[in-house]
């Protein structure tokens, strides 16, 4: 093994879903432009700082969204994506759903953080059906963010319940993107993925030789 | 003056809708959801319609509602299922609804499109998903499109928060959501507003919607003076 | 010939442009949403009544447009399609390039009216490009308002000056659209154009049958 | 805050522009029209241009003064040919210029489908015109398109009436034109301002372009000034 820039936290526990929301946080340039998928990545709101100039933006039509309403703050007519009450933010603007959807699709946004079910080495998506005969599919905004920022950021654990890896060769679940993911920030490792396979860029709780027996992708380390 | 007609009565609002209409259902959730017209169109009794909205129902009210009572063939939307989808769930099951699932950004472009007399346009949302399948497909300067059709309404549905005599529209934050683009894309488009005020009293730079997209306007406000 | 419900104005003069404006205004239905092309057509906004409730859209972006500016009223940020400063009416909206033709193109305008050098009898127009080889081209917005009205009316002389009718079995001039004409006001005649080929609703100081002689389409009149 | 960067010195503002680059040129005649910007430009000397604007220059000042420079290959616009186009006019006959027109409908249709990533779409407009030769047609539901490819910029030159520090803009009148559509579709988006104002001072309804698109911003206020 040659020398290697992918740092190892071995010292410690796997990451809280907090803990990857912060390291998330930490890789967002300031600045940027960025959607938060709902769920697990709306997290990453509460670790970026007050001075990093990032500007949410959500589907539903807004930029610079602000944080949950509570109280008085709540007005039925502001909702962020996944329809909880947000407040504004100074410099924050509205546009109708074609309007949003074409400043995701434009490409204008620098940052978008989604789950997964599955992310493929090769950087596809599977995020929106289980592909359970009996389920009803609902996709939502899940397709168009997938191709919808410069960079695409999956939130997930890097096993599922049953003990099976998320990070897959190729997903067996119905695909919500084509090679549209860049990285993966999972409570075990960093891993950057694309048309060159997989990199990792950080390990918490074990090594990269240890993941590496865990999962059914080859793991390349980041070079020094 | 306008052409659009004022109403402060919601089963007039709605009395052009046909069996057999295509409605397009503005809101994302409760917000820009035009409950009031929804209500009318149940008790109007139009029946056989396609339903175009971002999602199909909550609990037992409104787009939930229509759907109970059996007069939506077909439901076109980006996310049907949710906690309380029950009523659409069990239809949806039973065989009785059909559905068309898409993205939610190609939703609101092919109703884009329908107002704006596209005829079609390739989208890079959905390539090489299930929702793609059977739709053709474009590599274009390097990047893979799949192509979209208009969604286009007979009818639209939608809630804004104010519109004056001209029926200019002005939406309220979030709410504005599928609004704007749901009347472009409709023959025909009725519109609930919290209050109708003169025309001058929207400043021409900040209409979202100009008043030749708007056909009828109910106004709330009439029919909470009327009840009082 | 059978009865017929066309009306031969023999008694009189051709119409002057001023005359043709009028009729063309006469038939403008109130409440219209209506555009006026460059030139000529302009002069229709001066015959339209106070009270018909019609509202003109310029394709630079304004629906509700109203007179020419005079004096203090002139602004260099509110002008119509042809350059000319004007001033709003109540009730009048702005709007982008993008939305505005989409406005057009969608079909939301009941009328537009347009200057021709030629119209075929099947409603083809011809109003962009003489088709002259050192002629350097210019569409603007001709073909966009071409299709983009549910009636397009043209508001021409009904001759040329070298003689030639502009009234054509097929434009010998480069098009601007196909099959979209509606009617052809003019200053002998209003015609209906289309499919069916050409109806003379309407004379001024001729019969149809001395129109006939004239033109080289086929002329029916209309039904009574 | 925002990534916008905001100048006082219009030679700042274009500093990024380069050799080769598209440019889109906002405007209407004069209404929207960034003639400082233009100056600036020129001033600048990037050279081998493609300039996209309504319109290829009037007279001997800002577009018509960018080709008598020398520094456009080409020109793609809707009406070129005007009472004072002389300068147009003599470049393209001596075909020292080469010129594209595009109906002006699919040129704002183009640039808005470049900002929001549809590859392409089919139009009604120019259908069976020369202007549709060598172009793929299709008929859709009973109606003939043409299909268009967006128009990319890897800079717009716009004018818009106020920024506030966020970058969000608002327009005035008809000047709005070609300025919210050409700042979706450029790589790099430079506004020149009558005046900046704070972040807070434009209501969020109103604002037309958000500081998304927005990447150089140019205060004229500040220039008049620093010039006083």
């Amino acid at each position: 093994m040659t020398t290697t820039s992918t740092i190892e936290h071995t010292d410690r526990e796997p990451l809280s879903k907090h803990e990857i929301a912060a390291i998330i946080a930490r890789d967002i340039p300031s600045g940027s432009y960025v959607n938060l998928g709902i769920g697990q990545p709306t997290l990453v709101a509460d670790h970026l700082d007050a001075d990093s100039g990032v500007v949410l933006h959500t589907e539903n039509g807004m930029l610079g969204m602000g944080r949950a309403a509570e109280g008085d703050e709540i007005d039925p007519d502001l909702t962020n994506a996944g329809k909880v009450p947000v407040v504004e933010t100074p410099g924050c603007s509205y546009f109708h759903h074609a309007d949003s959807f074409a400043m995701m699709r434009g490409g204008h946004l620098d940052v978008c953080v989604l789950g997964a079910f599955q992310v493929s080495e090769h950087g596809d998506l599977a995020n929106w059906h289980t592909g359970a005969p009996d389920a009803i599919p609902a996709v939502g905004g899940a397709m168009d963010l997938a191709i919808g920022a410069k960079d695409v950021l999956v939130m997930m654990t890097l096993f599922a319940k049953d003990g099976s890896s998320k990070l897959v060769p190729s997903c067996t679940y119905p695909l919500t993107g084509v090679g549209c993911v860049s990285r993966v920030y999972t409570d075990l490792a960093l891993f950057e993925v694309g048309p060159d396979g997989v990199t990792v860029l950080e390990t918490w709780s074990l090594t990269v030789d240890e993941l590496a027996e865990r999962l059914d992708v080859p793991l390349r380390r980041a070079k020094g | 003056m306008s052409r659009t007609a004022f109403h402060d009565d919601a089963d007039a609002a709605v009395a052009g809708v046909r069996d057999g209409d295509t409605v397009l259902v503005g809101g994302f959730g409760m917000a820009g959801m035009p409950v009031t017209l929804i209500d009318a169109l149940i008790r109007h009794g139009a029946a056989d319609l396609t339903v175009v909205s971002n999602n199909a129902g909550n609990g037992d009210t409104g787009l939930a509602a229509l759907l109970k009572a059996g007069r939506v063939r077909k439901v076109v939307c980006s996310f049907p299922r949710q906690s309380d989808s029950y009523v659409f769930d069990e239809l949806y099951r039973s065989g009785a609804l059909e559905l068309e699932v898409v993205p939610q950004g190609n939703l609101a472009e092919r109703m884009r499109a329908a107002g704006a007399g596209i005829g079609a346009f390739f989208s890079p949302t959905g390539v090489g998903t299930p929702l793609a399948e059977g739709k053709e497909t474009r590599t274009i300067d390097g990047r893979d499109y799949v192509l979209e059709l208009p969604i286009k309404g007979d009818v639209a549905l939608i809630a804004a928060h104010r519109a004056d005599r001209t029926g200019n529209l002005v939406y309220r934050k979030t709410a504005r959501n599928f609004g704007p683009v749901m009347a472009t894309a409709a023959a025909s488009t009725i519109v609930e507003v919290r209050a109708v005020v003169e025309t001058g009293a929207l400043d021409p730079e900040n209409v979202v919607t100009p008043g030749i997209y708007v056909d009828h306007v109910l106004d709330l406000a009439a029919i909470r003076e009327a009840v009082a």
